[in-house]
């Protein structure tokens, strides 16, 4: 067991268990830096195993793609641990840094098993960081952990399907053709926030606390990422569910009034291109599946940061509560249009080096449909994330609000993502040389750069046309599908507002229903209910009656 | 003495109890019980032994040579319940004095040790022996003892759920043995193995069936599966903690091992799964006491309710691989028999602590329990993990053999079944984890009594033990493989 | 106390010979129709018998509650006893030819022995029920 | 005699084992008094009784006890089954009895009914 301790995720684990026992939160950050060492001193290749009755179980394996993710993880858990240094609820820490140990875990187990239970462990402690958020997190946090204990079962059955049909629980590319990889699918899908699951997202991570909400955005979809990636790539009904993924993260994500709602609908955007990519399933997607998870990993961080410094300095969320922040958190600003400008890909900066990767795989493949989608995309990513956010946040009219910018350590985390973002844009060779397989290609050709400016400006252009009525959308309005469709940056022409009131009194009847099902189980079941009471003891004998009757009516006929 | 093991491990419980009867003496009760319990558990371990490497053992008693005389039959799998039942309620028993101390009136606590023994031999005798009525008989004996530990709590409440168990227990041994006088009358032979070989030549199958039912019924009603359960959660309820604990971790565990025994070595497999209808039913009703003991689980606020109404689900997941009737499910039932019986014995003498030190009886007395009483609170906590399955608790390696049976049989229903009752477990452990850690405790709430060394060291090492056995199963998964292979499905392999 | 003197006369003279009958039940049970259990109930019946004509105080005054209460354990002792000689002699739990040197003459033993064990547990159960029954609620 | 009254009055030891055992179950059921239960509970154990002895008798078999001038006797097996049966019955009654006296005194009723509604299911 001595060795095991010299697993990354597993000493983060423990760590992570006595961070409330410390004191000086700077000694907090050598953690992160302790499992990095040990990480990067371990060869690719090595191995930490355990029997386990008929099985081996393997805690540690490391190769390319484990070793991309693990330094992302690690990365983004030492920044944001910078950035939370104010936060003094313990327990948010504590749970977090167990949180990112476990999912480390993960992207390092070689088995189903490991990776199972360290996927549970996950989902628990990311429970705990959401309920760290306020006294209204608790529904949602709740909710999350009900998805992912579904999607925990799911997978379970299928990891035992899975070893008991072919005998082995490595873990490695699944198999199609056996029935039980669709379960374990389906498992990670569901952490991924595929649909009709996407909804925990927005639901669960916008509920967390200013920093906890940057703990979350990475780890858990990302991971996700990591095992559809190791066991599911190529699989084709991947590109569906990732195209689905991508268009309800952009609708939604422009409907939406809350800042970090809108920037957890654009996780579910962004994860949906990693899952094309997976789903294309070539070389060169993979490795614009596994760059995007990285750089989209910092600047969703770095979004999530400077949206976290204005809640942190000013308590609210809403975009329309928000606005003229540009006078009096520059700082903020710019991190935060940095950010932004990466995750539209815009020209030297790190989401256009990844995201490229991933729309050339659809040229290779000579997918054209998929890559107008993927390219329309693009432009509706930039519509609500790019200019959306820092326009109605800093911008927009004054709403005037006292506010500075966050004290230092928030705002050096947020430099240092700033930083990292334009340095990997402006040096995609460094990033490209820690990707799983060999990048032959250059991102900055003189026709690619001038297609996605002009991608950018036009979709740019349309927002600043259109904002009087983008306005009116905050409240949500009946002119949004009209706008889709006369600019064809989506073609959403079945999503207009008689669906989505459809939609909506759906969700409402599905909710009654819900709350309908409880109540009456609570009837029936509750203490006074008709099970749960305590029967009289004739009741007893009468059901004993009844059953030995009907086993001997059975046996008389049989 | 050796040879004499089989009579022993019946006989030392039942001398210790009359001796407590006898001394009635204050402090030395206590020793005689725990010196009878010591000496069972050796005596147990020497016949598990003996088993292993002699087969199957034969115990004449009184001398007349079986059919005609009463026969103790000792195989591997009896005798692995045998050792385990006395090993648990050995701990039990260490852990029973400052428990008793607290909760009874010290002129009833030698009854209650003397009870305890005697219930204890006579479960030990329902497993040891090889004829019908002898084990109606002990049925009886541990029934009547049971009765009077229920009733000995400190709430009055105690008296009605004794008395409504002393009826359906009654009911229940008294169909058992309707189900037995009808072999009796068919086969003329009450020696569990005579009768095994001679129902081979029956062709008047409607008694023989109808034989079945009732004893089915009538040992369904000692299991407490479900649609006849009601007696069980006022019974734990009501009982003092030490006999919660002991109940739940040994009476029904036994009852489970007579069905069992009366299935497969006494009927034969193919004779009661020829039956479809005998698995549907069966399959039903574990599926239904899943779903719905949990169901009720959820909503109750008592919290020994809670989980002996948890108990009759995971009663269901035992009698769920005894329908599922494949190798792998019936390790799974019998794991999950030993497995339970550690889990809820760590559970409700974590209860029994809390029991001690502040009287909690009701969930929402458990807020901020993790503050309050760490360790307990951490038992409670992992044996309650352990009872939903999670991975690396030995909750999940009954689930294991479970599933894999059922998929071998191509039964996705039950797998499916499996996973929700287990997110249905999660509800309601959920619903106590989240009160011991995530809430501030009620003021004035503070741990009256300190909790003995003695009583938090059984519950940790019970706790323990749950998380042991769920990572090296050497000792449960591979001694239950050996009994299912040797003993339950000895002809078929 | 009412002086029923009929009843309490016969009854006196009875007592002895209902006593004398359960002896007789009990020792004959070896080898004929009889043994412990009519036996015990027998001598039970006789004490109660006795109880309900001169009262339960001096019932309990004659033949205290305490014996009774003793005499169950003490008769499961005598039985297991039994039991434990003959595994002390090498034989199986309960084989009487252990308790002499001629097999038979030990299955009579035993026998009786047993039958004791039963009488005894008997009678302290039969007259603690009766005692508790009746002692209830004049406390 | 026709082979239908034949039947009936060969087999009607069963008809009456199955008349109490119901009629004992049925009280159970029916009866909210603690004590009738208990009586009802007797009847169903003594139906057990009767399906034991019943079959143990051997026409013209006279009482087991070894005599010179009879050869053909009746099974003892079943009466030394049915004295433990009984000497267990007697031990649940007593015991019954005996937890309704406390519930008496302790509640103040011996009816179930009462009881359940303002004990049990009262929290």
């Amino acid at each position: 067991m001595t060795s095991s301790l010299l697993h990354p995720g597993i000493i983060l684990i423990a760590f992570g268990l006595f961070i409330p026992l410390i004191k000086n939160r700077l000694i907090v950050l050598l953690f992160p830096i302790a499992s990095f060492i040990i990480l990067f001193s371990l060869d690719n290749g090595t191995i930490i195993k355990l029997d386990y009755g008929n099985y081996e179980l393997i805690l540690l394996s490391i190769d390319k793609l484990s070793r991309l993710f693990s330094y992302i993880f690690l990365l983004i858990l030492f920044a944001t641990a910078i950035f939370s240094i104010n936060q003094d609820n313990k327990s948010e820490i504590s749970s977090a840094f167990v949180y990112v140990g476990s999912s480390i875990s993960v992207v390092l187990s070689g088995d189903l098993i490991t990776l199972f239970i360290f996927w549970e462990i996950m989902a628990i402690t990311s429970t705990i960081v959401i309920w760290s958020g306020s006294k209204q997190s608790y529904y949602p946090g709740i909710r999350y952990l009900a998805v992912h204990l579904l999607g925990g079962s799911i997978l379970l059955i299928g990891i035992i399907g899975y070893a008991n049909t072919t005998g082995t629980l490595a873990f490695g590319l699944m198999s199609p053709d056996n029935i039980f990889s669709y379960f374990v699918l389906a498992g990670f899908l569901i952490n991924a926030g595929a649909p009709p699951f996407s909804s925990w997202i927005p639901d669960a991570y916008p509920s967390a606390s200013w920093s906890g909400t940057v703990f979350l955005s990475a780890f858990t979809t990302k991971t996700a990422v990591y095992v559809l990636i190791v066991g599911y790539a190529g699989y084709q009904f991947l590109i569906y569910v990732g195209i689905f993924m991508i268009f309800y993260g952009i609708i939604f994500a422009i409907l939406e009034n809350d800042m970090r709602r809108i920037l957890s609908y654009s996780i579910v955007n962004q994860v949906g291109f990693m899952i094309v990519a997976v789903g294309i399933g070539t070389e060169i997607a993979i490795n614009g599946a596994s760059s995007h998870a990285f750089t989209h990993i910092i600047y969703k961080a770095l979004l999530l940061m400077s949206a976290g410094s204005v809640f942190y300095i000013t308590g609210r969320t809403k975009c329309t509560d928000l606005g003229g922040l540009y006078k009096t958190m520059p700082l903020t600003m710019i991190c935060g249009i940095i950010g932004a400008l990466s995750i539209s890909a815009f020209p030297l900066t790190s989401g256009f080096i990844s995201k490229s990767l991933t729309v050339q795989a659809t040229v290779y493949e000579e997918l054209k449909i998929l890559w107008l989608l993927l390219t329309m995309a693009s432009a509706g990513v930039f519509l609500h994330a790019g200019i959306k956010f820092p326009w109605f946040v800093f911008f927009q009219k004054d709403a005037k609000i006292k506010a500075q910018d966050p004290p230092k350590n928030m705002r050096f985390a947020m430099i240092l993502l700033s930083a990292l973002c334009i340095l990997i844009g402006v040096f995609p060779g460094v990033l490209y040389s820690i990707l799983p397989y060999d990048v032959k290609y250059v991102p900055y050709t003189l026709d690619h750069v001038s297609s996605q400016l002009q991608l950018l400006m036009f979709s740019g252009l349309a927002f600043f046309i259109l904002l009087k009525y983008l306005k009116r959308t905050l409240t949500i309005t009946l002119d949004f599908d009209w706008f889709w469709r006369k600019f064809g940056v989506l073609v959403v022409s079945l999503f207009d507002t008689y669906l989505l009131k459809k939609v909506h009194t759906l969700i409402h009847s599905i909710d009654n229903l819900g709350t309908q099902t409880i109540r009456s189980l609570h009837k029936h079941s509750g203490p006074s209910g008709m099970l749960g009471r305590s029967w009289s003891t004739g009741n007893m004998a009468l059901w004993t009656a009844i059953l030995l009757g009907l086993f001997l009516l059975f046996y008389l006929f049989a | 003495m050796n040879e004499h093991a089989p009579a022993l491990v019946v006989m030392l419980p039942i001398i210790g109890a009359v001796l407590i009867m006898l001394i009635r003496h204050n402090n030395l009760n206590w020793s005689i019980a725990l010196l009878s319990g010591i000496s069972t558990i050796y005596y147990s371990i020497i016949l598990y032994l003996n088993a292993r490497s002699l087969g199957t053992i034969s115990y004449a008693m009184g001398g007349w040579e079986p059919p005609v005389g009463i026969e103790y039959r000792i195989d591997e799998f009896n005798s692995l319940l045998i050792a385990l039942i006395a090993i648990v309620s050995f701990l039990i028993l260490i852990y029973a004095k400052s428990s008793l101390n607290i909760e009874l009136k010290k002129n009833k606590i030698s009854t209650f040790y003397s009870m305890y023994l005697l219930c204890l031999g006579g479960l030990i005798g329902i497993l040891s022996t090889g004829d019908a009525f002898n084990a109606f008989v002990f049925l009886e004996i541990s029934s009547l003892a049971t009765y009077v530990i229920i009733s000995m709590g400190n709430d009055r409440r105690g008296l009605l759920a004794a008395y409504q168990y002393l009826i359906i227990g009654t009911i229940g041994a008294t169909l058992y043995v309707i189900g037995v006088g009808l072999i009796f009358i068919i086969t003329g032979s009450l020696n569990l193995y005579d009768i095994s070989i001679k129902l081979g030549d029956i062709e008047l199958y409607r008694p023989l069936l109808a034989s079945l039912a009732f004893i089915t019924v009538g040992i369904a009603l000692k299991i407490a599966l479900f649609p006849l359960h009601a007696w069980l959660p006022n019974a734990y309820a009501f009982a003092p903690s030490v006999g919660t604990a002991f109940l739940a971790s040994t009476a029904t565990k036994v009852a489970i091992y007579l069905l069992i025994k009366y299935l497969y070595l006494v009927y034969g497999f193919d004779l009661v799964y020829s039956n479809q209808i005998f698995i549907f039913v069966i399959l039903s009703l574990s599926i239904i006491a899943m779903f719905g003991a949990s169901m009720i689980a959820i909503f109750q606020s008592n919290l020994k309710k809670l989980f002996a109404y948890s108990s009759v689900a995971q009663i269901g997941y035992i009698t769920l691989g005894i329908g599922i009737a494949n190798y792998n499910g019936l390790i799974g039932s019998t794991v999950h028999i030993i497995n339970h019986s550690i889990i809820k014995a760590a559970i409700f003498l974590a209860i029994g602590c809390l029991v001690f030190s502040s009287k909690i009886v009701n969930i929402d007395q458990l807020a901020g329990l993790g503050k309050r009483m760490p360790m307990v609170a951490l038992c409670i906590t992992v044996s309650s993990l352990s009872l939903i399955g999670v991975p690396g608790t030995v909750g999940f390696i009954s689930k294991w053999y479970l599933v894999l049976g059922s998929l071998e049989q191509g039964w996705w229903v039950v797998v499916f079944a499996l996973a929700v009752s287990s997110i249905l477990a999660l509800i309601y452990v959920g619903r106590i984890i989240e009160l011991i850690w995530f809430h501030a405790p009620v003021v004035g709430m503070d741990s009256e009594n300190k909790i003995p060394f003695e009583m938090l060291a059984v519950t940790v090492l019970m706790t323990i033990a749950t998380i042991y056995f769920g990572i090296d199963t050497r000792l449960t998964g591979d001694l239950a493989k050996i009994a299912v292979e040797n003993v339950l499905l000895g002809e078929q392999l | 106390m009412r002086l029923d003197l009929l009843l309490r006369i016969s009854s006196k003279i009875f007592l002895p010979f209902i006593i004398l009958f359960a002896f007789y039940v009990q020792f004959h049970g070896d080898f004929g129709p009889g043994g412990g259990f009519q036996a015990g109930v027998i001598f039970a019946a006789g004490i109660i018998l006795y109880t309900i004509i001169f009262g339960i105080k001096k019932a309990q005054k004659d033949f205290p509650e305490k014996i009774f209460n003793y005499m169950v354990p003490l008769g499961v002792l005598i039985f297991t006893v039994t039991g434990l000689i003959s595994l002390s002699k090498g034989l199986n739990f309960l084989d009487y030819d252990a308790l002499a040197h001629y097999p038979k003459h030990g299955q009579h033993i035993g026998i009786i022995a047993i039958e004791l064990g039963v009488f005894v547990t008997v009678i302290g159960s039969m007259v603690s029920i009766f005692y508790a029954f009746v002692t209830r609620g004049k406390k | 005699m026709s082979s239908a009254i034949y039947n009936f009055i060969s087999s009607y030891n069963y008809y009456i084992i199955i008349f109490l055992m119901v009629s004992g179950l049925f009280i159970v059921v029916s009866r909210g008094n603690m004590v009738k239960k208990l009586v009802g509970l007797a009847l169903f154990q003594t139906s057990v009784y009767i399906l034991y002895i019943s079959p143990g008798k051997i026409l013209n078999g006279t009482a087991p006890i070894l005599d010179d001038g009879y050869s053909v006797y009746s099974s003892p097996f079943p009466h030394v089954l049915i004295l433990t049966a009984i000497v267990v019955g007697i031990a649940t009654l007593a015991l019954g009895l005996s937890l309704v006296i406390r519930v008496n005194e302790e509640f103040g009723t011996i009816e179930e009914d009462e009881l359940f509604d303002n004990e049990l299911n009262n929290e």
